[in-house]
């Protein structure tokens, strides 16, 4: 078996046994963000598209979901199933406008419409308003499998995250993927190579908010709540930040990132006080400022360094 | 004959890209006056030297004397303040100038550079286009642009890299012409070119670079001797 | 015969702000030739490119390839008609392998690029073909090398390489031999010889000895029109051509 | 009376008159991001703590030190200007060679910063800062009162404005920012000092955010949180004048200010989502923003 | 000497749950956590109970999940009992969720929706302070039947503000007042001059703020700088001292609005307030009292029952009347609303301030039961009709 087969299984078994060692529902809220991080890596790291909008999907999927599983009575799994497309079909009518234009005009086109998204949660009465779409229903896996039940739960959001790591690490690793890496190494000459980069662009687009769509409907089953947080453009810049920290481009940067952030945000809570947006800022001063790469990106690179020297 | 006054001096000059080490212990003289030539194959380090001149590599060590100036550890606008025009083998034409913004962008740093209208008669294509944007001008053009840009600026030392690269071959022609009008009105040029046969009757002296450093030095007088020496380093 | 031209261009005209870069342009490319265009700096030239492959809309005027218009289709559309172009400045897949820059062009024949769930290793099978290309280019040892670290000669190779994986029917290189050593000259100039025996070549160049050496046909742009049309020899003599573009001294003339 | 859509022409001109006011705000602000962004290729999230600051330095200094508005008003931008200064030797000059993502980050966790600071020291809920005596009271324009801060605000805005639109597009100097921020290395192979250039236009920026805050402390509460809300909004403005490009942010500044202005009077609750969506427009029609240039 | 109690671990453990760094941290933040720790501590001081006390606090920085994680951590792992404070409307009803399943306590002090007792109620919420409908009420009846009968409101396009221009408007009719108009403005708005200008338009003799923190104080000094409070009486929906604090007299001279606690009442109100203010440098808000009460009437509840179970201590909350220096005639409701006496103030002239911090006349005191929302108009499922 290869190295990397060993470290994967390392981490599968590391999460089975998770729950057993912290605080359940706090794994199951970083793996929630863990994947709306990768699903934004897919973009940002492989397609070299940054979205500043990518809040609108996830939080999209969560009322989306939210009201299926409440108020229309949905099965949970189709309930995120329902979320997942909805984000999905969203993100189609997103990304068709935003991939006409690159750079920092992409990232505020999708800003922009992201905000109007944000605009219709705020306005329109189901997700109600600043207090949210609350008291959503757990329901049961298959019919018969207690979701109320946090091991249970958590069993079942792993396995979700683990399908869609999985995909998303096809993905880059695909045919398509490499399609992808050369449109964001150079577009024109893929361009001249014949390929109609727009369709690459938008499907990429299209999945990886779908995939921050199911994250955001799972957190949504997690906490029985969808809230307006859930689409605020902080959470845009948020999952930036996560991706960044962890490193970007990398296949385990964002699950870094996101479980640093989110486990800090969980701890400082009571430890600080007010001085928790000094010190996350400080964080992100001192994280551009010395490593540049990432925590994963750092490491690698040591890595490299390690074995060239020794080469 | 006056005594040759030596106004670029560069001794066992290293420089480096990142942790790529590029120049390996250079030692070249250019004269007041003189015009020399850098010839080399692809990858040499010839546009590497012109570079270190003024600081854009890396890091850098040794020595560059320019004009009686130890230039070594001054920063890239101390060391072009002191008389130097530098036509880049990218060009770097801006394109948020136009192009007789970019014509009039380098600032003067002594007198006795040429005019405007000097400028355009030498260069009646960029006349034409003057009010273009600087990188909307075809390739050629904006390799004259670049050339004609550091003419203005009083400059006494000019490091020209593959000036002659892209352009039609009456324009080569008429750029030959303009080095050696240069040389009479006591330019000193350094000049990079892979096209010998067009640096071959305006250079003095040729160096040939090879890995880094400086593998053979001809004097204009040497060009027929050394024919073999010249057909091994760079196959013409 | 009139579907002998693989390319041709009717009338074409393009206009920046009433600045006319190309002017009633109408060119006529032979099936199997290599073609040059040559002319003074700014005569237009990159900017037929351009329009041929659509990265700039004519102004007026129609192109036909094979004898059906495609004056109104996309640039992708076209590449995959089989005029593929590479660019006056080099272009490649900066971080990529030299292997992958290939491939990537290779895929494109092979379908399925828009399979995400499958996995690439279905790609290397293209890995032969991508070395036999390489190897005629002459980069098969530096088939694992990222392509940033290629001198410039080489990516120039690299270019025409990629180029060549999507076996074009009609080739456009701008420039080619540009910022090159004599020896890389010589290689690349022979290379292009070689490829064209199952293509058309048409290519912008300065390098009078590679235009003389290889070119069939050559076109003469100035100011935007055709100056001249013919073989080198008669091209050459052409007082009009030397005045605007040859120069008289020997030295430029065939260096 | 003459009514438009229901509402009297008068109230409308006066709400036109408010949307300036809150345009020249907003020009000022995107007026100095876009300088930043132009010459440093930084997008500056900490503009709004930098606005922010200027308003509370002024603050602080009648406070503390009796100083008034009118010396605050050149003060109060000048120390924002050194801070600013501070923060581009120290840390953003080794930004530049890098994507225009990592200036984002760092400015905005300097934002973070600051901001977490003044909230510490001062709460959130703010700090009162009286109009000068000599700008109290209105001026009757016929279909509104017009209080004379607002009217100053206009004026002190437009006058800046001017100034800096005319200093970059106009003179050597600003030949001299346009190529730097271009390819600054060649720019110092011209001799041109680059680097303190840059470093005095960062500082220049952040001392014309200073001066919007300065102006705007009489006329909302001096609070830690004033900037942050206004932020993105700032950076909406910007983007649909164009990156980097003077006049298109001074501009659209003012109009967006105009329209945000109308939008209060027939549709108010979509008042701070309508930049966000003429943005969208303008950026699917002109691409590179109404002013800015196609590359 | 008190009794023994039986705690399922032996510590009676308060989780004070706050915005400790965002919009709302002046209102609650750490005044609430250090207003919590006083409670303990002179409770201990005062009872000398069997048991140990312990405060715990978090950041909840506004965001609804990052609170119900939190608080479900503490229900889950650290044996908290009850929370308390929870501003912010949408923590607090995840929260209260979160507290039904783990079946703890939470008394509200904080949030301002009436959610909490209506659709959200629970049989483990008690929601202390105040809501929007008793700010609403005051005012809408007090200030109309005083001759103020026509209104226009400048309402924050969100829910709370909705509620608070419903209830404030029902009152308002119901006392032959006539509501002019209203603008919706966005949350956090930069600038409200146009807002105040539609209003002064109106000519409504009453402009009710139906907004709140950063968003009224700027609305109050937009309007005094267009000159609307020469004309016109402005009535603060969600208006508290920080604010008045905030902006200081000369802005805000002749306002009006409902608090549920004024630090100057009596000497009572003044001796608690003193001493609170030497810890926090700062006169305590409504918030601040109330969470002090709210953690003292919950430990005697504890003590009272000899329990912590939360259907028993809920109970005896439910039998003993409120009764200290925070709450007269405080009751608690089955709905979970503790029914207290409201305040209407006006906000005194500069001159008529004595020392810093004395801000207010008491115009009038509301009762209990007509502040809040009647028994009859509930929504709670819990009620029985
Ligand atoms: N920015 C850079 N980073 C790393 N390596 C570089 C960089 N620029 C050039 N090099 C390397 O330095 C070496 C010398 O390059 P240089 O450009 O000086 O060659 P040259 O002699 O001018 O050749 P050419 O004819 O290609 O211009 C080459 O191997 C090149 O790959
Ligand atoms: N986008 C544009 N906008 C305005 N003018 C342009 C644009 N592109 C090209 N031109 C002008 O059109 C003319 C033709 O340019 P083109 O690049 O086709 O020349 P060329 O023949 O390729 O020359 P060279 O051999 O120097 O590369 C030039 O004068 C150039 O300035
Ligand atoms: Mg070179
Ligand atoms: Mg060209």
């Amino acid at each position: 078996m290869s190295r990397r087969a060993i470290a994967y299984l390392m981490l599968l078994a590391a999460g089975l046994a998770a729950p057993f060692f912290i605080y359940p529902v706090l794994v199951m809220k970083v793996l929630c963000f863990a994947l709306f991080a990768c699903a934004f890596n897919l973009l940002l790291g492989y397609t070299g598209l940054l979205s500043f909008g990518h809040a609108a999907f996830f939080g999209a999927a969560a009322y989306v979901a939210g009201h299926a599983i409440k108020v229309w009575g949905l099965p949970t799994e189709l309930g995120l199933l329902a979320g997942t497309i909805a984000a999905g079909a969203l993100g189609w009518a997103v990304g068709s406008l935003a991939i006409r234009r690159t750079g920092i005009y992409f990232a505020m086109v999708t800003l922009a419409l992201a905000q109007m998204i944000y605009f219709f949660f705020l306005e329109a009465s189901f997700t109600g308003g600043e207090d949210g779409l609350q008291g959503v229903p757990r329901g049961a896996l298959l019919g018969f499998i207690d979701l109320s039940n946090d091991l249970n739960l958590y069993y079942f959001v792993l396995a979700i995250f683990v399908f869609a790591f999985w995909l998303i690490y096809r993905t880059i690793h695909s045919p398509f993927g490499q399609i992808l890496k050369a449109i964001r190494e150079n577009e024109p000459r893929a361009i001249s190579l014949g390929y109609d980069v727009a369709k690459y662009k938008l499907l990429a687009f299209v999945l990886s908010a779908a995939l921050a769509g199911l994250a955001g409907a799972t957190k949504m089953l997690v906490f029985k709540f969808a809230t307006l947080t859930d689409a605020h453009w902080h959470l845009s810049g948020e999952v930036v930040l996560m991706t960044i920290l962890g490193g970007m481009g990398t296949v385990f940067g964002p699950l870094v990132g996101s479980s640093v952030i989110v486990v800090l945000q969980n701890e400082l809570a009571d430890k600080v006080g007010s001085l928790v947006t000094v010190i996350m800022g400080s964080i992100f001063v001192i994280c551009v400022l010395l490593f540049r790469r990432g925590i994963v990106g750092e490491i690698i690179a040591f890595y490299k360094r390690m074995l060239g020297q020794k080469a | 004959m006056m005594q040759a006054v030596e106004y670029l001096r560069i001794r066992d000059l290293h420089a480096f890209y990142g942790e790529s080490h590029i120049l390996h212990g250079m030692d070249l003289v250019v004269n007041s006056g003189e015009c020399v030539s850098l010839l080399g194959r692809n990858g040499a380090g010839r546009t590497t030297t012109l570079r270190a001149i003024l600081g854009l590599t890396g890091s850098r060590t040794g020595s560059i004397m320019v004009n009686g100036h130890e230039t070594i550890t001054m920063a890239t606008h101390r060391i072009a303040q002191l008389g130097i025009g530098y036509c880049p083998e990218e060009r770097g034409i801006y394109a948020s100038l136009s192009c007789e913004e970019n014509l009039l962008m380098p600032p003067q740093l002594s007198s006795g550079g040429m005019s405007l209208d000097e400028i355009y008669q030498m260069f009646p294509n960029l006349y034409e286009r003057r009010q273009s944007q600087g990188t909307r001008l075809s390739g050629g053009e904006q390799q004259m642009l670049a050339m004609a840009r550091i003419l203005r600026s009083g400059a006494r030392l000019l490091l020209l890299d593959e000036v002659s690269e892209g352009l039609a071959p009456v324009i080569v022609q008429k750029l030959g012409e303009i080095i050696r009008h240069l040389k009479e009105k006591g330019f000193t040029i350094v000049l990079v070119e892979q096209n010998f046969r067009f640096a071959a009757p305006l250079a003095d002296r040729m160096y040939i670079v090879e890995h880094g450093r400086i593998a053979e030095e001809i004097s204009q007088g040497e060009i027929g001797a050394k024919k073999e020496l010249l057909q091994e380093y760079l196959g013409v | 015969m009139a579907d002998d031209y693989i390319l041709e261009t009717d009338a074409l005209v393009k206009e920046f702000k009433g600045f006319v870069a190309v002017s009633d342009v109408s060119l006529k490319v032979r099936r199997g030739h290599i073609h040059a265009l040559i002319g003074p700096n700014g005569a237009g030239k990159t900017t037929c490119f351009n329009l041929l492959t659509k990265f700039l809309e004519p102004t007026r005027g129609r192109i036909r390839f094979n004898g059906e218009d495609i004056t109104l289709e996309a640039p992708a559309q076209i590449a995959r008609r089989g005029i593929v172009r590479s660019f006056q400045i080099s272009a490649v897949f900066p971080h990529l392998t030299v292997l992958e820059n290939v491939r990537i062009a290779l895929q494109r024949k092979l379908g399925g690029s828009f399979y995400f769930w499958r996995s690439d290793s279905t790609l290397s099978r293209l890995d032969d073909r991508a070395i036999e290309l390489l190897a005629e280019v002459g980069l098969d040892s530096y088939v694992d090398m990222v392509a940033v670290e290629l001198p410039y000669g080489r990516k120039r190779a690299l270019e025409i390489a990629t180029t060549l994986a999507l076996d074009p029917e009609l080739m456009l290189l701008d420039e080619p031999t540009q910022g090159m050593g004599h020896e890389d000259v010589d290689r690349v100039m022979q290379l292009i010889k070689k490829v064209s025996t199952r293509r058309t070549i048409l290519m912008v160049e300065h390098n009078m000895k590679v235009v003389s050496g290889i070119s069939d046909m050559i076109t003469v742009l100035a100011r935007g029109a055709v100056l001249a049309e013919g073989p080198y020899a008669e091209v050459a003599k052409n007082p009009l051509v030397i005045e605007a573009y040859m120069g008289t001294s020997e030295e430029a003339a065939q260096a | 009376m003459t009514e438009i859509f229901g509402i009297p022409i008068q109230a409308l001109m006066g709400q036109l008159m408010l949307g300036l006011v809150s345009g020249s705000f907003y020009a000022m602000l995107s007026l100095g991001l876009a300088v930043i962004f132009g010459m440093l290729n930084i997008i500056n999230f900490a503009h709004g703590a930098l606005y922010m600051m200027g308003a509370f330095l002024a603050w602080m200094g009648l406070e503390y030190l009796g100083i008034g508005y009118w010396p605050s008003l050149a003060l109060a931008p000048l120390a924002v200007g050194v801070f600013g200064v501070v923060i581009e030797r120290s840390m953003l000059q080794w930004l530049y060679k890098l994507d225009h993502l990592y200036g984002l980050l760092l400015t905005f966790g300097l934002a973070l910063v600051i901001e977490g600071l003044f909230t510490n020291m001062y709460g959130v809920s703010g700090q009162p800062y009286t109009i000068p005596e000599e700008l109290s009271g209105a001026f009757n324009l016929g279909f509104m009162f017009l209080p004379k801060y607002r009217a100053w605000v206009i004026v002190a805005s437009l006058a800046v404005c001017f100034l800096t639109w005319f200093v970059i597009e106009k003179t050597r100097l600003g030949a001299y920012l346009r190529a730097a921020t271009e390819n600054p290395k060649l720019t110092q192979a011209f001799g041109i000092n680059v680097p303190l250039m840059v470093m005095l236009t960062y500082g220049f920026g952040a001392a014309l955010a200073g001066f919007a805050g300065v102006l705007a402390a009489p006329a909302i509460q001096v609070s830690s949180l004033m900037g942050s809300n206004l932020i993105i909004v700032v950076f909406a403005v910007v983007v649909i004048g164009g990156m980097g490009s003077i006049l298109g942010s001074i501009l659209t500044g003012l109009g967006l200010g105009v329209i945000e202005g109308l939008t209060k009077v027939f549709y108010p609750e979509a008042s701070s989502t309508v930049v966000f969506i003429i943005m969208a427009i303008v950026l699917m029609i002109r691409p590179a923003g109404l002013f800015g240039k196609e590359k | 000497q008190a009794k023994a109690v039986k705690l399922s671990d032996n510590m009676v453990k308060i989780g004070v749950l706050t915005d400790m760094s965002g919009v709302y941290s002046d209102l609650g933040g750490q005044g609430s956590v250090t207003a919590a720790q006083m409670a303990v501590e002179d409770y201990i001081a005062q009872a000398k109970p069997k048991f140990k006390i312990e405060v715990v606090y978090a950041d909840h920085q506004n965001k609804a999940d990052v609170g119900s994680n939190k608080v479900r951590e503490w229900y889950d792992t650290q044996g908290v009992d009850m929370v308390t404070d929870v501003l912010n409307s949408g923590v607090a009803i995840a929260v209260a969720k979160v507290t039904q399943e783990k079946n703890r306590i939470m008394i509200n002090t904080g949030a301002a929706s009436t959610r909490l007792t209506n659709e959200d109620c629970t049989p483990n919420t008690v929601h202390y302070v105040y809501d929007t409908y008793a700010l609403a009420n005051g005012p809408g009846k007090a200030v109309t039947k005083a001759g103020g009968d026509t209104w226009f409101f400048l309402t924050a396009d969100y829910a709370f503000g909705a509620s608070l221009e419903k209830d404030t408007s029902d009152a308002v009719k119901a006392n032959g007042g006539k509501v002019l108009g209203s603008v919706r403005h966005p949350l956090n708005a930069s600038d409200f001059s146009s807002f105040l200008l539609q209003a002064q338009a109106s000519k409504a003799k009453v402009v009710g703020l139906a907004n709140a923190g950063g968003d009224t104080v700027n609305s109050i000094k937009a309007a005094n700088e267009f000159g609307l409070t020469k004309s016109q009486r402005l009535v603060g929906l969600l208006t508290t001292i920080v604010d008045i604090h905030a902006l200081g007299l000369p802005t805000t001279q002749g306002m009006m609005f409902t608090e549920g606690f004024y630090w100057n009442l009596n000497d009572e109100t003044r001796a608690w307030s003193r001493k609170f203010f030497t810890k926090h440098k700062k006169m305590p808000s409504m918030l601040h009292a109330g969470t002090y009460s709210a953690v003292t009437t919950y430990l005697k509840a504890v003590q009272a029952a000899g329990t912590d179970d939360a259907a028993t201590v809920m109970k005896k909350m439910r039998d003993t009347p409120v009764s200290d220096f925070f709450a007269k005639n405080g009751k608690l409701r089955e709905d979970g609303r503790m029914v207290h006496d409201m305040y209407l103030v006006e906000v005194k002239k500069p001159a008529e301030s004595k020392e810093p911090w004395d801000y207010y006349h008491i115009k009038a005191v509301i009762p209990g039961n007509d502040a809040y929302q009647p028994m009859a108009l509930s929504r709670c499922p819990l009620v029985k009709k």
